[in-house]
């Protein structure tokens, strides 16, 4: 008989803590095994999908930019989906990939923060921090052939230290001072790169915004998952600040003489 | 005392033969024993005031926190065994934590304490563990507005308009129903909850204490949040200058 | 001994609210040799009086390192600080792991006493016999925690636990306002005064049966210190020069006396201006 | 022997072996591919087309510095991306014809007969002939620039890009194309361009080729810009002669030597 | 497996001033099996042009012979010897007659070419199997150890070195390299052509 | 793409996703495409012209692959030049429909084009027919077709009306379009029309940053973060508790 209220219902497993050294609270949660767990058929594919994030370093923090879609194949299924998200004082997150992960991942964030909260010892938890954890987080379900199939940028400026980093469903990671997930790694990210490498400490606020409503422009016209509307994020000494969506403004007039594919003039 | 002797008192999981649990009634002692802990449920939010009685004068100030926060927008304090306090404060963290992963949206203080309630219960059942050695004072504006609860050793909770336990509760308790709680703002019941805290501990003449408040109202955001230092400080002094004049 | 029906076992209360297996484990943490810690605004340190049982035997450990940033000294059952600063190393290094940074002080020692509360609520189990004394640092500066086997935690400026821990504290309550603003040095040999008081008569302080844990940048005495003036201990040889610092008990202003003044002629030892 | 023989066309004798061999698990090697970014665009006075000029084998450089704009008709170029085999023989079967064309109608060749053919030769081979082509050139209508994909279909666009670097390309086009540049706008416009291809995709890579084709000038600027230059070796890594063993060696002298002998007749040899 | 690699074998070809060269290993194998330690894969075509053949074995005596009566009716038509150039076009497009079903086998031509002012320039070129050409102005390599020789030639190549001097470059080349092929090896041989002779040397190499 | 594997089929084929549609009216036929042409997800082309002069008064609308369609395409317009030079007299808009059908059903294997063929003769003056996927002839008052179209089935439905003048018909293809558009990923750009009437062929375009708004939403999903509402304190007392 155990004696333990806090033991029943959990089978009792001498692999982990034998001898009930952790706290009620935290002891492991030694759940059954799920019998069927070997047939079981893990995340194929992202379903309800976001397209790019871009983001950049420049003179004051850090900019990130990501428009409102989510897309279900090649419907445009939800408009206004906000891709870009705040996490504590100094840090911002976005995601493309599978939206579904995205909240899980929100949600996992949430729960981190207010156990940051909690501890009341104004430990915050920065952008490296957010982004090592996040790594380990991805990295943990790849391993678990159940990926979060996503790929995340998270960007802040805590305590003078601008941060940018990458970490995807396999937990690759890396850093740079421009970065791009999808489609805008391989259509914005040449322009970011000729534009921010090596000019990191002198871009200021309005090139560096309108450096990504360009490249957000260009994924317009060339991404067939991407919306017009977008939302920039950006962290500085002041913290985060999301805007509210814009709408690009785009060039179709120069298409209005062409005519037909080949030969045809009329 | 009926019951040292007697050996209906040894164990959580035996009643007396008039029909009592002693265990439990021992645990409620520890509660007596320790600094007061006072909550106000006002208009508008929550006041957490605790008398943090001094056991050394090497400590250092205000570190050694007695408020916890478990959500973002829940606060509770503690009086009677420090390390129970802080078991059930996890526990409740964990419910908390648990509530949100399940429904996305912050727990409501009436679901948190009906399963923080039954977890201090589950100890009062058995031989094999022991009861809680602490009550809980447990506030937080949620949905429903702002609202009270006090946790106790036998698993009971009610809910108050103003509560109080530990030492001091019994004049505490006088003090605050001498309050109309429903019609203070937040800012005001810092101050009587300050006043009455010096009230009681000096009434009851002993160690140095400290005092330490959190509130949670329109002014923190609607979360729980320290008293800001200004706030604390003018509380502070107008508690003092309140008793020179009452004495 | 009075024997007493309440204390048998740690699920029972006394009728006055009391639970007598934990006191009696707070017991057991003055069995072991005394320890003191200290903290100025820039350092924080540890000192510990180390047993040997023999001629023939080492002096035991008594204090060990968690992290770079953290490290404890103990008193009380040797063997439960050992389960103990082992469960401390594991949330050290997996907070490194996990957000890759240094684990918050306050919630190192926090996990721990919340680890001892289970121990005097459930049956079959004993409270941990044993008490540490935690210095790290941290953003907010360096800190000294005491834990003990009741599950309590405290903040403090200076404190002493062990045998004869009450002498050491006499001390650190009369001169604990002055340490803030010490130099590394001075708050050594604070801290070397204070352990004193828990000696035996006869016995004294040596490079033998001391140990000196520091956080903070390097003192003067101090080489190949990382920069970030990371957790060491001082034994043997480099606190030599530390324990001639000291003044003599049967000095006129050692030990009972005010804040030990340098001793003239020793130009190691810098008062702070 | 009558595979001595060969007639116009593909020859499919070898298919039926190749096939059998995959069957046995034998997989084909791969042919050399342009990755490759190839661009044009059209300007005031005409059209510029660009390319890079890395040729790749699977992962591996098969050539640091080739040549991707091929020549059409003096008027008509014609950048390839694609299976490398099959964008230089479908060219010069093309500019072949187109230089037939010429011949036969006795006229200035049109950009949509290079186009035409090339679509109708492309889309006959079903994509198998693996030719991604930017066409560009100025004839008696003006200036004309079109795609042709491997399964022949076209587009009829002011700027195109293609290969695996187009989407680089194209980023920097959709950024700062404009109506109407001059000359020196869009070549500037064309190197950024193919620039972007060469540093941001594998493909593509070593150097700027360009043209300039205008009504009565075509200005090939073969390496008009060579960002990767390979720099010099400090040392030597010549080897001593001698250091090679050798077990044989058989020269064979390539001098044709005449001794010439006074004879009684001169020029008499047979 | 590929069946590039089935038979094995590897070629490379080096221009220097005023000479040419071009070397290849004397393996024959059947997948791991090697028969042969004297498979020559380099034919002559002309006193001044060698072709190297790397790929499976049934096709380099094909197309050897399928470019030995191309030659010889070239030179019949035309009356004169074929020059390089024209002849890595010949094989460019004897390949590309079977795009669909392609020679296993990825040429590689060496050769002096004759100018208009009567002297000779070294030339070399390589197709893949379906005939695309790469003139390159230093080497060009092919076969099971193609990426070692990139590798090994491109830290060794120099321009301008003298006949003596290729033949040590070429040499040193192709026998690293294939030390680190397994389908390559068992032997070397190599033909430096200067414009008045050829020399041809058996090489040393490893045996396993 | 750095590779090109020898036994490619016909992968990688640029696609028209495409929402094109053709209306009939009193006096003519309005067509009507959107212009983008992708390649997976990348858009290839953004302004295409989807809309294909056949004759004088008859184009169509292609849907499905770039190269089958343009190929179909530009087969039907050779023969029907030659009709026209044999006959002197302009085809009727069902027989190109014929032509097109005949060619897409026979080699209905080989090709992916899904064709909607609209114009105006003197005959029966406007007609529409679709010619979806596979072959088939089918005339209709109006078509849709594309993937674009799945979405707007209902919209049409909903809408269309007989009897509509020209001004009427050009706005609904307007509006059935950008509805199209707005919802499927592989159609998108600008709006190309046709007005084809017995005195000739009118072209309309709509760039993309002037379609026809509807309804889009306003806000974006709010963060999982609370705020919380505050209330009547005066309220009842939260739970009863037993004594």
């Amino acid at each position: 008989m155990d004696h333990f209220p806090t033991n029943w219902g959990r089978p009792r497993n001498d692999a982990q803590d034998l001898y009930n050294t952790y706290p009620l609270h935290q002891r492991p949660n030694n759940t059954p095994k799920d019998v069927f767990a070997d047939g079981v058929q893990r995340t194929q594919q992202p379903i309800v999908t976001g397209t790019s994030i871009l983001a950049i370093l420049y003179k004051d923090g850090i900019m990130m930019a990501a428009d409102t879609l989510a897309s279900y194949g090649s419907l445009s299924r939800f408009k206004t989906i906000q891709r870009l998200q705040s996490v504590g004082e100094n840090t911002v997150i976005g995601a493309s990939g599978d939206m579904s992960d995205f909240q899980y991942v929100q949600s996992i964030l949430e729960e981190l923060m207010i156990e940051e909260f909690t501890a009341n010892d104004q430990n915050e938890l920065g952008p490296a921090e957010i982004h090592e954890y996040l790594s380990r987080v991805y990295y943990a379900r790849r391993s678990k052939m159940n990926p979060l199939w996503n790929s995340v940028l998270v960007g802040g400026k805590k305590d003078g230290k601008r941060f940018l980093a990458y970490v995807d469903l396999l937990g690759t990671t890396y850093s740079a001072s421009t970065l791009a997930t999808g489609y805008g790694a391989y259509i914005a990210l040449p322009l970011l790169r000729s534009a921010v490498e090596g000019r990191e400490d002198e871009l200021t606020e309005e090139q560096a915004q309108k450096l990504l409503t360009d490249c957000m422009r260009v994924l317009f016209y060339r991404d067939a998952r991407s919306l017009d509307k977008f939302q920039i994020a950006k962290v500085t000494d002041e913290g985060v600040v999301i805007s509210d969506p814009i709408k690009l403004d785009t060039t179709w007039g120069f298409a209005e003489k062409i005519r037909g594919y080949g030969p045809q003039t009329q | 005392m009926t019951s040292i002797g007697t050996g209906y008192d040894l164990s959580a999981s035996t009643y007396s033969p008039d029909g009592r649990i002693f265990q439990v009634e021992y645990a409620n002692k520890a509660v007596e024993n320790s600094g007061t802990v006072i909550g106000l449920k006002v208009k508008d939010g929550i006041v957490f005031a605790v008398e943090k009685l001094i056991h050394s004068k090497l400590l250092v100030p205000e570190a050694n926190k007695r408020i916890q926060t478990i959500d973002r927008h829940i606060g509770m304090a503690t009086a009677g065994y420090l390390a129970d306090g802080r078991q059930i404060a996890n526990r409740a963290r964990d419910e908390a934590s648990n509530y949100r992963e399940t429904y996305r949206t912050p727990p409501p203080l009436t679901e948190l304490v009906t399963r923080l309630r039954l977890y201090v219960q589950a100890y009062t059942l058995y031989s094999s563990v022991r009861p809680f050695g602490c009550s809980t004072v447990i506030g937080a504006i949620d949905k429903n507005g702002p609202s009270l609860y006090v946790v106790e050793p036998s698993g009971i909770a009610y809910g108050y308009n103003g509560a109080a336990v530990g030492k001091g509760r019994q004049l505490a308790k006088t003090e605050l129903e001498k309050l109309k709680l429903s019609e203070l703002t937040t800012r005001e019941a810092v101050f009587e909850a300050a006043r009455i805290i010096y009230l009681v501990h000096d009434d009851a003449k002993e160690k140095e204490f400290e005092l330490e408040m959190s509130w949670i109202g329109d002014e923190s955001g609607g979360i729980h949040l320290p008293v800001p230092k200004d706030l604390h400080q003018e509380a502070e002094q107008k508690a003092k200058d309140a008793l020179e004049n009452f004495d | 001994m009075f024997r007493n029906t309440y204390d048998s076992d740690n699920t029972v209360f006394s009728p006055q609210g009391r639970l007598h297996q934990v006191e009696y484990a707070l017991e057991a943490v003055k069995q072991g040799s005394a320890a003191v810690g200290l903290r100025s605004k820039t350092h924080a340190i540890l000192l510990a009086l180390k047993r040997s049982t023999g001629e023939l035997a080492s002096y035991q450990q008594k204090m060990y390192r968690i992290d770079d940033h953290v490290g404890i000294a103990i008193a009380g059952l040797t063997s439960d600080a050992r389960v103990l600063s082992n469960f401390m190393r594991q949330q050290a290094m997996s907070s490194r792991m996990v957000f890759n940074r240094p684990i918050p002080v306050n919630r190192l020692v926090s996990a721990i006493a919340d680890k001892a509360q289970v121990n005097t609520q459930e049956y079959g189990r004993r409270p941990y016999g044993v008490g540490f004394l935690v210095i790290g640092h941290d953003k907010n500066g360096p800190h000294l925690y005491e834990f003990s086997p009741s599950g309590n935690s405290y903040e403090y400026y200076a404190m002493s636990i062990g045998a004869r821990s009450q002498s050491a504290k006499t001390y650190l309550e009369k001169h604990f306002e002055s340490f803030t603003d010490c130099t590394l040095e001075e708050l050594i040999q604070h801290g070397l005064h204070s352990l004193r008081e828990t000696l035996q008569q006869d016995k004294e302080l040596t490079i033998n049966n001391t140990s000196i844990g520091i956080v903070g940048p390097a003192g003067t005495h101090e080489i190949n210190v990382a920069a970030d003036g990371s957790f060491r201990i001082l034994e043997g040889e480099p606190i030599e020069i530390y324990l001639k610092s000291m003044i003599p008990k049967d000095a006129p202003d050692a030990g009972e006396g005010a804040a030990p003044a340098a001793p003239a002629g020793d130009e190691d030892v810098q008062m702070a201006e | 022997m009558t595979s001595f023989y060969s007639g116009p066309g593909f020859d499919f004798s070898n298919t039926v072996r190749n096939n059998f061999l995959q069957d046995r698990g034998l997989p084909l090697p791969k042919a050399t591919s342009t990755g490759t970014t190839i661009v044009g665009c059209i300007y005031k006075d005409g059209v510029v087309l660009g390319a890079d000029t890395r040729a790749t084998e699977g992962p591996i450089v098969a050539d640091k510095n080739c040549e991707k704009i091929h020549y059409i008709t003096e008027s008509i170029r014609c950048c390839g991306a694609g299976t490398a085999a099959d964008t230089e023989f479908t060219t010069a079967l093309i500019s072949s014809n187109m230089e037939m064309h010429a011949l036969s109608t006795g006229r200035k060749p049109r950009v949509v007969t290079a186009m035409t053919m090339l679509k109708q030769m492309l889309f006959r081979y079903q994509g198998h002939v693996g030719a991604a082509l930017v066409l560009g050139g100025v004839d008696v209508t003006g200036p004309h620039l079109f795609t042709i994909a491997p399964h022949g279909s076209t587009d009829k666009l002011p700027y195109v890009t293609m290969g695996s670097g187009s989407l680089a390309a194209m980023a920097v086009f959709e950024a700062g194309w404009k109506p109407d540049m001059t000359r020196e706008e869009a070549l500037e416009l064309v190197v950024a361009a193919i620039s972007a291809g060469i540093f941001n995709d594998l493909g593509s890579g070593s150097n700027v080729d360009a043209c300039v084709i205008t009504a009565n000038k075509t200005e090939m600027l073969r390496n008009f810009v060579r960002p990767n230059e390979r720099v010099t070796k400090e040392r030597s890594y010549g080897f001593r002669r001698g250091t090679t063993a050798w077990k044989k060696e058989q020269i064979r002298s390539l001098i044709v030597s005449e001794e010439v002998v006074k004879h009684g007749e001169a020029m008499d040899v047979s | 497996m590929s069946i590039m690699e089935y038979n094995g074998g590897s070629v490379i070809a080096m221009v220097g001033k005023d000479c040419v060269a071009i070397a290849s290993d004397l393996r024959l194998g059947v997948q791991s099996l090697s028969i042969s330690s004297n498979f020559q894969k380099i034919f002559p075509v002309t006193d001044r042009i060698y072709v190297g053949l790397p790929g499976l074995a049934s096709d380099v005596t094909t197309l050897h012979e399928q470019f030995r009566y191309r030659v010889n009716m070239y030179t019949i038509k035309e009356e004169r010897e074929i020059e390089p150039q024209t002849f890595a076009q010949m094989v460019s497009s004897t390949l590309y007659e079977r795009r669909f079903g392609p020679y296993f086998i990825e040429p590689v031509i060496a050769g002096m070419q004759r100018t208009p002012s009567g002297s000779y320039e070294p030339f070399i070129a390589a197709t893949d199997l379906i005939g695309c050409l790469n003139f390159a102005k230093d080497f060009v390599v092919a076969g099971t150890a193609s990426s070692e020789l990139f590798g090994a030639a491109e830290g060794l190549w120099e321009p301008d070195l003298e006949a003596e001097d290729l033949f040590e470059t070429i040499s040193q080349t192709l026998l690293n390299a294939v030390d680190r092929d397994t389908f390559s090896g068992w032997g070397a041989v190599v033909h430096v052509m200067t414009k008045d002779k050829v020399i041809t040397r058996t090489l040393k190499g490893r045996m396993d | 793409m750095q590779t090109v594997d020898m036994q490619q089929l016909k992968s990688g084929e640029i696609n028209l996703g495409t929402s094109i549609m053709a209306v009939q009216f009193k006096d003519g036929v309005v067509l009507g495409a959107d212009s983008r042409t992708t390649s997976g997800s990348y858009i290839a082309n953004r302004v295409s012209d989807k809309l294909t002069h056949i004759h004088d008064r008859i184009y169509c609308c292609r849907s499905g692959s770039a190269a089958d369609t343009q190929a179909v395409a530009d087969i039907v317009h050779y023969h029907l030049q030659m009709h026209t030079q044999q006959s002197g007299d302009r085809p009727s808009v069902h027989t190109a429909a014929t032509l097109f059908e005949k060619l897409c059903y026979e080699n209905k294997d080989a090709l992916s084009a899904g064709i909607i063929v609209a114009g105006w003769d003197k005959d029966v003056g406007p007609s529409v027919y679709n010619i979806p996927l596979g072959g088939g002839l089918f005339k209709q008052p109006w078509a849709i077709g594309g993937s674009g179209s799945t979405y707007v089935y209902g919209y049409c439905d909903a809408t269309y009306q007989d009897g509509w003048d020209r001004d009427q018909t050009v706005e609904f293809v307007k509006n059935t379009l950008a509805l199209a558009m707005s919802r499927d990923g592989s159609s998108g750009g600008v709006i190309r029309m046709c007005v084809i009437t017995e005195e000739g062929v009118e072209r309309l375009f709509i760039p993309g940053n002037e379609l026809p708004k509807f309804w889009e939403g306003v806000e974006v999903l709010p963060p999982l973060s609370f705020k919380p509402k505050q209330q009547d304190p005066s309220g009842p007392v939260p739970m009863a508790v037993e004594a």
